[in-house]
């Protein structure tokens, strides 16, 4: 038996998955976005793969650029929890309904 | 400015309408009226230097729009679209003169003159875009005027009048650039101009679906059975003015459209579609006849009226002879000179009672014996009587139909029964009786103003029921060419019969029709 | 070890860069004049967005007669490809900038005008679309993307109230799904294809005849749900009313136009080639998207009792009247796509111009949002030119000949009639009738209605002399748009054909 | 001779129009002179024309083109021939008299102005009726007649009933008028012209069914202005409108329209004797069919009405059996005397103060003698006593029937010739003889104006000589045109003995209708009360049955297609489209229910829609591969 | 061998810790579970010779990004229990589950491609950070400085939002006020973060 790609990938999909479960779950914000890292993890574990077993750079060139937003957006993202925060007191995503319809 | 005037016609009201909104409000009446003349008089110019004789387009201007797809600023008038442009210029003069509202009557008056100007360039154009550009902009003012002029319901009203047309014209719009790109596919090129388009000649299946589409834009403005339901609110809710506009001129846009789209670059499928069409032309005739007739209201009595006697030109236009379509087309200017007066007259009583309903009224005719007098001649002319306008384009229309099927006429000729019907039981419950109601005992007749709008209404109606040869000379060498044009492009066999061979005389009455 | 690389400086092609520089620069100096004298007024610093924009614009055009005469170009090794749709989409983008900046130029105060950061971040988002739609790498997409979403949150959020915090986090949080679905469906087409090109990877998908089939759909199903979330197709639309709502009149406007005509572009290089591959799926599935984005946003737009919340749910339809486009997918259509969206900005431009100059800081009691409809109630007897105005801008929306968008409409229509979706050509076409009953609403309000008392100082209020001038100047570009309408579609036909789409 | 043609048209029209413009103004006598004057000016020149006509020569001119269109092509054209001139001789002189006669009568009315216009437009529209030279023409006066006559029926706006009478005359008219325009497109397509000469010169041409169809059709239109059955109702209901009207409007001119028409038509019916046939039987039956409701009815001018309705099918047997000379004779005569009958009438009813129910009159002919003598030498002349019109013209009829051999229609001419007497005479003695029942309530009736008298004694004179000395002049000047046929009976034993005795029936009946009613009234209840004495006092229910069948049906089916199916079906499915979308949108819009949670929910399910959609066709995709391989 | 083993026991374990990460109540729980899973996952950049993506997963998720992160649970006091509200959760699992299902549906399928081509090789010769230099540096030239475009501007962002001129609307004041304001207030020097 051997690794495969297959095998990656179907685990890069799970974890995509349990990102997705968590991203449709949380009601935090923070938790929240904790989950949409794990999309973004999930898919490095693809490029990672995919790079390796077609003996290509670009995919972990992906994966790297992947972090790079992913980081970036952590920036952003508490910068926008934190003001929320100091105006609401709360980080919870079910109080901001203020627009419907 | 002989080569421009059609240009000039089409956009000196809206010049004028922008130039309006510098003028002082309490001289926008007479503002209208002198922009409203002045159009009239270029139109009857116009007509003075149309040549009757000749049966193809005239003061054609030609210019370039969207050049890579095709749409040209490309206007033209023949016997057929002068007439109905004299009578917009005309209706607009006289319902301007006429006017008798008093709220922000400049903005009215600003809108009258946006209206004018896409009435004419409808009837003008000769670029299927153009047509539809002015064809949607012509809801526009209406829209405006029946919503912010009309009745309790007038919002209802306005907007379902609107989107219903424009839902129609949208299809038709897909049908206009299908049949743009069956021209690109036959030459390579774009083009939107009618008269490329005529050259044209579709497969039977393709003019079906095409003719569908285009009906449906046009059914639906006519407005034909079973689209018509816009028209009674409009007309109800619709402030006199904008029912005088609409049914005298915005209908007529249907019923052009017909002629100048349906017949001519659709034959067969306008051959295949007749009896349908007849048979809803002919449900238009009896049905709202008869729910004309079981009205309270004299306004709706008028407008379901409409619906009715636009069975009839319906009904001639798919005559598809000389006789059937100038007959609709002298009907289109006959019906608009009766019912805007029509609805000239109501307006009149509105004006005085703020009701239209029938039950208000009874024995009008003692107190307000001009008025009873007035309405009396249009009611007469609206029913059909001859040497009045309307009867030379019912007949015609009718003696049309009548080639091409001996029931469907006998049956649409029930329009000259069923009219009477509900228009004398109205006439009687406006008119006659004794005067039962007590704000009726000194309503005052018709005063100058409302003189100065029917008077030439009336002239014009027992004029050309008299004397309709200047009219439906120019209107029948055009419509022969239609009708050569339709007969040279007909492919089956039926519609080859059906529409006759105006070159060759001697086979012209050969079908002899037997029982 | 690895051979040192040489390359010439020349076949680098530094150039194609030179617009995002631009911007970039732009920014910088924006940030550097701030730190060297603080508490200038914003209009500096529109001014000095408006000229860097317009160098941008500059170098964009004359790329564009670059483009006329040798066709497209590529730069930094391969990663910059400057082509008629990536000129297009940068004038567009750089156009619809321009003309969306002096918005800021309102005689009341905003809180995000105040910070000179804003304009900075307006630029160097700018620079991200211009990335994105100058390269079909789709690591460079997603970068730009990112940069270029990063800091559209960022100015969202700047507005300062409640309701702007709320539409940025959604969006934001939104944005990273669609950023992690963007990033797996890449993945996939870089595991069956093993490249990030969009170009190869057509080619290699074309070569193996879509073997991988099974990998291409579900690639494309996390494309086109990261897509949907960028074109707020439904049902990944729902960001757009409230994202729309929660902001500025002025930046609303300006996500519904120039975002959308990037994350276009992005499509019409992913998308194009898989619509011409044969794979009925991917033309059904499109053909379903468009069809349900354009009639479900028409019908809720019916709904709304916001002004703003209609033209979100509009700008929603609007997109999806484009993505036929794609989905019909010939040169025609693809022109079309440009000459509306051209059109479009105009137009909307106007609209959301005029909802930012009668934009009340404080709501009056019973008021739930910004624009309600009954805000504009009989604005013809209290500001008839406004009326005329926002009634203008409504009917070109609806396409109402002879303004604006009336040509894109029957331009795109006819280009599925062209491409033989003569049902969609119709389902169209109806739709316009629909989304006529929403515009019309605002016109039944504005010309048909009784003003409603305490809304008439609110109007206007917000005006000054360059808005008003941007209102005039959308108004002129909606009314005489047929005079542009010829040039642009030989320019923009021009442009996409020798393009490749 | 054109200008005479000219003036003898347009001369009423000129009165008719100055009389209008006074319409509005009160009662100026003036417009009743000139009118009367203009109409006396056109009875001048239809003599002159009569002349030349009687000379052999006939004038034809075409004044301008009306309807041009295609190859349809109509113009104003008028002819002056041997039938029309008869026509006009009788319109002119029957309307001079009643116009002048009207000044009287109309005296006292508010509305006096109007009425002469519109007794002088009525003139001039029979005026083109008669003498255009195309069916369209006639057409036009055809329709004109039918718009004065509801004016004139209605004159009396405010009395219900008189506006009805006036609708239902109209509306039934124009059921007929379909008919004939229905006539006339056939005419066309088939002749491609309309007018008479060229219609009648190639008619022979066609095929047997469409000269049928032409001559139903044709008919049918006669029947509604002629009012034959069952078309007929409306003639008794028009005796709303003022009794000069009916005089000449409703029993010498405009009813008769349809008798002339045939006559006009004549080579199309010549064409096809089963269709005259029609004609004839269709006559016979309403000249018995009306004359049995006249024997019972109460209502003195409707009782004169069924005796019109009665002679015009008389005319209508004559012209169906192809005798149109007869026809056309009868109906002048019976202009003559039927019109004279009404004016009496007038008189009675003004003497009376509008009061119509001879039952409550009586021992008139005290204070009017002039009235009486006059009504009484009407009533003769329409009993066919020898030697007044009538019974040249009437009895004629019965010998066609006789010589053509139509035995049936003979006898029921025969019997109706009885009952016509008798009606006749019943009303004459129930007005004239007997008690002053009328003094019960009141009524101190005075005879009319002189002039009023004077008017009428031309007709007097007419009614005894037209049939005596016309006769000849007119038949060898008709028949120019008209078949020259000579009805004759041969054997001269049968002549003498059918002449004698239709004489000694006739006189019978007059005889037992003066024993009957010339003394005292005596009411038979029990006759009354019989099925047949009501049936023919409601007029065989065919009113009421029509108001049942045709008029409540209409009014129900108009509401239900108003409401019912206008609002309820055609515009509640396009509102129920709208609303259906709009609750649509209602209900859905609630997905967007601002929670972030829900709204990232939606972006997953819209991926997973996508990735089911996405294997479903994978598996599809590769089981159709498969199988390809 | 050695490869099943670590992968399927790495996978165990990422799997684990992202399942707590997503699933636990405890703020904390999820922060250190999710730390444990970026380094998990760094082990697999590592056997997959990615030795420079493990290296960078390491110290910026684990030690920037989880710092950052930590930072604002304190600041957001999260530390204790969250309540959150659920609705539907079977719904989410359900969707959660299919697209899992759907993907690795496919996944599991091999990749039939005879058309890839190797653009930037793997070459065993050097080290896996000297390859990525290079391509970074020539080909990705261009992306990578855009994400340090993209990384200025979230700073930018980042610093503004959270910045202390936030704390008063200028969109929500009267024109009044915000004169009172300026009269009143220095300027803050907010700018100083961003260089």
């Amino acid at each position: 038996m051997e690794i495969t790609l297959a095998h990656y990938l179907v685990l890069s999909s799970v974890l995509f998955a349990i990102g997705l479960i968590g991203v449709m779950r949380r009601k935090n914000l923070l938790m929240l976005f904790f989950a949409t890292e794990i999309l973004l993890n999930a898919t490095n574990i693809g490029f990672a793969a995919i790079a390796h077993f077609h003996n290509d750079l670009t995919g972990q060139m992906f994966a790297f650029f992947i972090i790079a937003i992913a980081a970036s957006e952590v920036a952003v993202g508490l910068g926008l929890l934190i003001v929320m925060y100091k105006r609401t007191g709360k980080i919870d995503l079910d109080i901001m309904t203020s627009m419907r319809g | 400015m002989q080569e421009h005037i059609l240009s000039i016609l089409i956009f000196f009201p809206a010049l004028a309408a922008m130039l309006g909104f510098i003028v002082h409000k309490d001289s926008a009446r007479a503002y209208g009226i002198t922009v409203a003349a002045i159009e009239f008089l270029l139109s009857l110019w116009l007509w003075n230097i149309y040549d009757p004789m000749t049966s193809g387009m005239q003061f054609m201007e030609k210019a370039p729009l969207v050049a890579a797809f095709g749409i040209n600023y490309l206007v033209g008038i023949d016997g057929i679209s002068l007439f109905i442009i004299v009578l917009s210029t005309f209706f607009t003069m006289i319902g301007i003169a006429s006017l008798t509202e008093t709220r922000r009557v400049k903005d009215l008056i600003i809108t009258l003159l946006f209206l004018e100007m896409t009435m004419v360039g409808v009837f003008a154009a000769l670029d299927a875009i153009v047509f539809y550009v002015f064809w949607e902009l012509s809801l526009i003012p209406m829209l405006y005027i029946i919503g912010a002029w009309g009745g309790p319901l007038r919002i209802y009203a306005s907007v379902k009048f609107f989107l219903y047309t424009f839902t129609g014209s949208l299809v038709m719009l897909v049908g206009m650039l299908f049949m743009a790109y069956f021209y690109y596919q036959a030459t390579g090129q774009w083009s939107f101009s009618l008269l490329e388009w005529y050259r044209l000649i579709l497969p039977l299946n393709f003019q079906l679906w095409l003719f569908a589409a285009f009906f449906i834009g046009f059914a639906i403005k006519v407005p034909m059975f079973p689209f018509h339901t816009w028209l009674p609110y409009a007309h109800g809710q619709a402030p006199t003015i904008g029912s005088v506009i609409l049914a005298a001129i915005l209908l007529k846009m249907g019923t052009y459209a017909f002629v100048r789209f349906s017949l001519p670059l659709f034959p067969d499928a306008s051959v295949f579609f007749m009896f349908p069409i007849a048979t809803l032309a002919i449900i238009m005739i009896v049905y709202t006849a008869m729910v004309a007739y079981a009205q309270e209201d004299i306004k709706q009595v008028v407008a379901y009226s409409s619906v009715s006697h636009m069975g009839v030109i319906v009904l001639g236009t798919f005559a598809l002879n000389v006789e059937g379509i100038s007959g609709s087309i002298f009907l289109m200017i006959a019906h608009g000179v009766v019912s805007g007066a029509l609805f000239l007259l109501v307006g009149v009583i509105y004006d005085r009672r703020h009701t239209k309903l029938m039950s208000e009224f009874g024995g009008l005719a003692s107190v307000m014996p001009r008025y009873a007098t007035i309405f009396g001649i249009m009611m007469m002319a609206s029913v059909g009587l001859p040497l009045t306008i309307n009867f030379v384009g019912e007949f015609l229309s009718l003696l049309g139909f009548y080639k091409q099927s001996h029931s469907f006429t006998l049956v649409a000729g029930t329009a000259i029964i069923v009219g009477a019907i509900y228009m004398l039981s109205a006439y009687k419950k406006m008119f006659f009786g004794n005067v039962t109601k007590e704000e009726n005992k000194n309503l005052k007749d018709v005063n100058r103003t409302e003189l100065i709008a029917l008077v030439p209404l009336v002239i014009i109606t027992i004029w050309l029921g008299v004397y309709p040869k200047p009219i439906l000379e120019p209107i029948s060498n055009s419509v022969e060419s239609i009708v050569q044009l339709m007969h040279d492009k007909a492919q089956t066999p039926e519609a080859q019969a059906r529409i006759p061979n105006l070159s060759n005389p001697v086979a012209k009455n050969s079908q002899q029709e037997t029982y | 070890m690895l051979e040192p690389i040489n390359v010439s400086l020349a076949s680098l092609n530094v150039t194609t860069l030179a617009p995002m520089l631009i911007a970039i620069i732009g920014a910088l100096t924006i940030l550097c004049i701030d730190l060297i004298k603080g508490g200038l007024h914003k209009s500096l610093y529109v001014m000095i967005s408006l000229l860097f924009l317009l160098v941008d614009l500059g170098v964009v055009v004359d790329f564009g007669n670059v483009f006329i005469e040798n066709g497209p170009v590529t730069g930094m090794f391969d990663m910059m490809l400057i082509d008629g749709l990536a000129i297009m989409g940068q004038v567009i983008i750089v156009g619809g900038s321009m003309l969306f900046i002096p918005l800021a130029l309102t005689s009341k105060r905003f809180h995000e005008y105040n910070y000179p950061e804003y304009f900075a971040l307006f630029l160097f988002m700018i620079a991200g679309f211009q990335f994105m739609v100058a390269t079909d790498n789709l690591i460079l997409i997603f970068v730009g993307l990112e940069t270029a979403s990063l800091a559209l949150y960022a100015l969202i959020a700047l507005h300062n109230r409640s309701k702007s915090f709320e539409a940025a986090v959604k969006y934001f949080t939104m944005g990273a799904l669609a950023a992690g679905f963007f990033a797996f469906g890449s993945m996939i087409l870089y595991a069956i294809t093993g490249s990030i090109e969009i170009n190869q990877i057509g080619s290699v998908l074309a070569a193996d005849h879509y073997a991988n089939i099974g990998y291409v759909l579900v690639a494309v199903s996390f494309m086109l749900a990261a897509f949907g979330f960028k074109l707020s197709m439904v049902p990944f639309h729902t960001w757009t009313p409230d994202v729309y709502e929660g902001s500025s009149a002025a930046l609303a406007g300006y996500m519904s136009i120039v975002p959308k005509i990037a994350g276009f572009i992005v499509a019409m290089r992913l998308f194009e080639f898989l619509v011409h591959s044969g794979v009925v799926w991917l033309q059904v599935i499109l053909y379903i998207t468009v069809v349900v984005t354009m009639t479900a946003s028409n019908i809720w737009a019916m709904v709304q009792t916001d002004v703003k919340r209609m033209l979100a749910y509009s700008s929603i339809s609007h997109a999806g009247f484009v993505m036929a486009a794609i989905l019909i997918g010939t040169t025609q259509a693809n022109t079309a796509l440009f000459l509306y969206w051209a059109l479009f900005s105009f137009t909307n431009l106007g609209a959301f111009a005029m909802l930012w100059v009668s934009r009340q800081k404080n709501l009056l009691a019973g008021q739930s949002s910004d624009h309600p409809f009954e805000k504009f109630s009989g604005l013809i007897k209290t500001m008839p030119m406004a009326a005329i105005m926002m009634g203008l801008f409504m009917l070109s929306l609806a396409g109402i000949p002879p303004f604006g968008l009336f040509w894109g409409k029957i331009y795109i229509i006819a280009s599925a009639v062209t491409g033989g979706y003569t049902v969609l050509a119709l389902i169209m076409a109806l739709n316009s009738a629909l989304a006529a009953y929403y515009y019309l609403k605002l016109i039944v309000f504005m010309f048909m209605k009784e003003p409603v008392v305490g809304y008439e100082k609110f109007y206007l209020v917000n005006a000054s002399l360059s808005l008003k001038t941007i209102i005039g100047i959308a108004a002129i570009g909606t009314i005489f748009a047929v005079v542009a309408v010829n040039p642009l579609l030989k320019i923009i036909t021009l442009f996409v054909y020798n393009s490749g789409y | 001779m054109e200008i005479y043609l000219y003036i003898a048209l347009f001369a009423p029209l000129t009165g008719s129009l100055f009389a209008a413009l006074f319409a509005a103004s009160p009662k100026t006598s003036v417009t009743g002179i000139v009118a009367s004057g203009l109409l006396f000016t056109s009875f001048v020149s239809s003599v002159i024309l009569l002349n030349y006509v009687m000379a052999g020569h006939t004038v034809h001119v075409e004044m301008m083109t009306w309807i041009a269109s295609g190859d349809l092509y109509i113009p104003f054209g008028f002819v002056v021939d041997q039938v029309s001139v008869v026509m006009m001789m009788v319109v002119s002189i029957v309307s001079t008299i009643v116009h002048i006669y009207s000044i009287g009568y109309m005296d006292h009315d508010k509305g006096f102005n109007r009425f002469f216009s519109y007794l002088s437009a009525f003139v001039f529209s029979m005026m083109v009726l008669v003498m255009s030279d195309n069916f369209l023409g006639l057409f036009i006066g055809w329709e004109g007649v039918g718009l004065c006559s509801w004016l004139l029926i209605g004159f009396w706006y405010h009395k219900e009933s008189a506006t009805w009478a006036a609708n239902e005359a109209f509306i039934m008219n124009r059921i007929a008028d379909l008919a004939m325009l229905i006539g006339i497109f056939i005419i066309y397509w088939n002749i491609g012209s309309l007018q008479y000469d060229v219609v009648f010169s190639q008619i022979a041409n066609l095929p047997m069914p469409i000269i049928t169809w032409i001559g139903i059709f044709l008919f049918i239109g006669a029947m509604g202005k002629s009012a034959q059955f069952p078309l007929h109702t409306w003639l008794a209901d028009a005796m709303e409108g003022p009794t000069p009207v009916s005089a000449l409007i409703h029993a010498a001119t405009m009813v008769t329209a349809g008798v002339y028409l045939v006559v006009r038509a004549n080579p199309i019916y010549d064409l096809i004797p089963e269709v005259g046939t029609v004609i004839a039987s269709l006559g016979a039956f309403v000249a018995m069919f009306a004359a049995t409701m006249a024997l019972v009815n109460r209502d003195m001018k409707r009782i004169i009405a069924y005796s019109t309705l009665s002679q015009l099918g008389y005319m209508f047997v004559a012209a169906g059996l192809g005798a149109y000379w007869v026809a056309l004779f009868h109906l002048m005569a019976h202009a003559f005397f039927k019109a004279l009958l009404f004016l009496g009438a007038g008189n009675v009813m003004h003497a009376m103060h509008d009061e119509l129910d001879p039952f409550k009159m009586g021992g008139l002919k005290k204070p009017m003698k002039w009235t009486w003598i006059l009504m009484t030498l009407a009533s003769v002349a329409l009993a066919g006593i020898y030697p007044l019109a009538g019974f040249f013209s009437k009895d004629l009829i019965l010998e066609v029937a006789f010589v053509e051999q139509h035995y049936i229609l003979y006898s029921v001419l025969l019997a109706t010739a009885g009952l016509t007497a008798f009606y006749s005479f019943r009303l004459v003695a129930l007005i004239f003889h007997g008690d002053e029942r009328h003094l019960e309530h009141g009524i101190h009736p005075h005879e009319a104006y002189n002039f009023m008298l004077y008017a009428m004694a031309p007709l007097g004179v007419l009614a005894v000589i037209a049939g005596m000395v016309f006769k000849t002049p007119y038949y060898e000047m008709v028949t120019h045109l008209l078949p020259a046929i000579e009805y004759h009976i041969h054997n001269h034993t049968t002549f003498w003995i059918m002449t004698i005795g239709t004489q000694l029936f006739v006189i019978a009946a007059i005889a037992y209708a003066y024993k009957k009613y010339a003394k005292a009234v005596k009411v038979d209840a029990k006759v009354e009360s019989g099925f047949l004495y009501q049936l023919l006092y409601n007029q065989y229910y065919i009113p009421k049955l029509y108001d049942e069948l045709f008029s409540k049906p209409y009014r129900e089916l108009s509401k239900l297609a108003w409401k019912q199916i206008d609002l309820k079906i055609v515009d509640a499915t396009v509102d129920g489209i709208a609303n259906v979308i709009y609750r649509t949108g209602e209900k859905t819009h609630t997905m967007q229910n601002g929670n972030l949670s829900s709204m990232l929910r939606w972006m997953v399910i819209g991926l997973v829609v996508l990735l089911v959609l996405a294997i479903a066709f994978t598996v599809g995709y590769n089981a159709v591969t498969m199988r390809a391989m | 061998m050695f490869e099943v083993v670590a992968f399927y026991l790495f996978a165990a374990l990422t799997i684990a810790m992202f399942t707590i990460t997503v699933m636990t109540s405890q703020a904390l729980y999820a922060l250190t579970a999710m730390a444990a899973g970026m380094i998990f996952i760094s082990a697999f950049f590592f056997m997959l010779g990615a030795d420079f993506l493990g290296v960078v997963q390491i110290i910026v998720y684990t030690g920037a990004v989880m710092a950052l992160y930590a930072f604002g649970m304190m600041f957001f006091d999260t530390t204790r229990t969250m309540v959150e509200k659920r609705e539907n959760p079977r719904t989410i699992f359900i969707l959660g589950v299919l697209a899992a299902t759907l993907v690795v549906f496919i996944f599991i399928s091999p990749i039939i491609s005879t058309h890839l081509e190797t653009q930037y090789p793997l070459e065993a010769a050097s080290g896996n950070s000297q390859a990525i230099g290079m391509i970074l540096f020539t080909k990705f030239l261009v992306p990578f400085e855009v994400a340090a475009v993209m990384l200025l501007v979230a700073m930018i962002a980042g610093i503004v939002l959270a910045g202390k001129k936030m704390d008063k609307s200028l969109t929500l004041m009267a024109e009044e006020e915000i004169a009172l304001m300026g009269a009143n207030e220095a300027k803050p020097d907010s700018q100083e973060g961003a260089h």
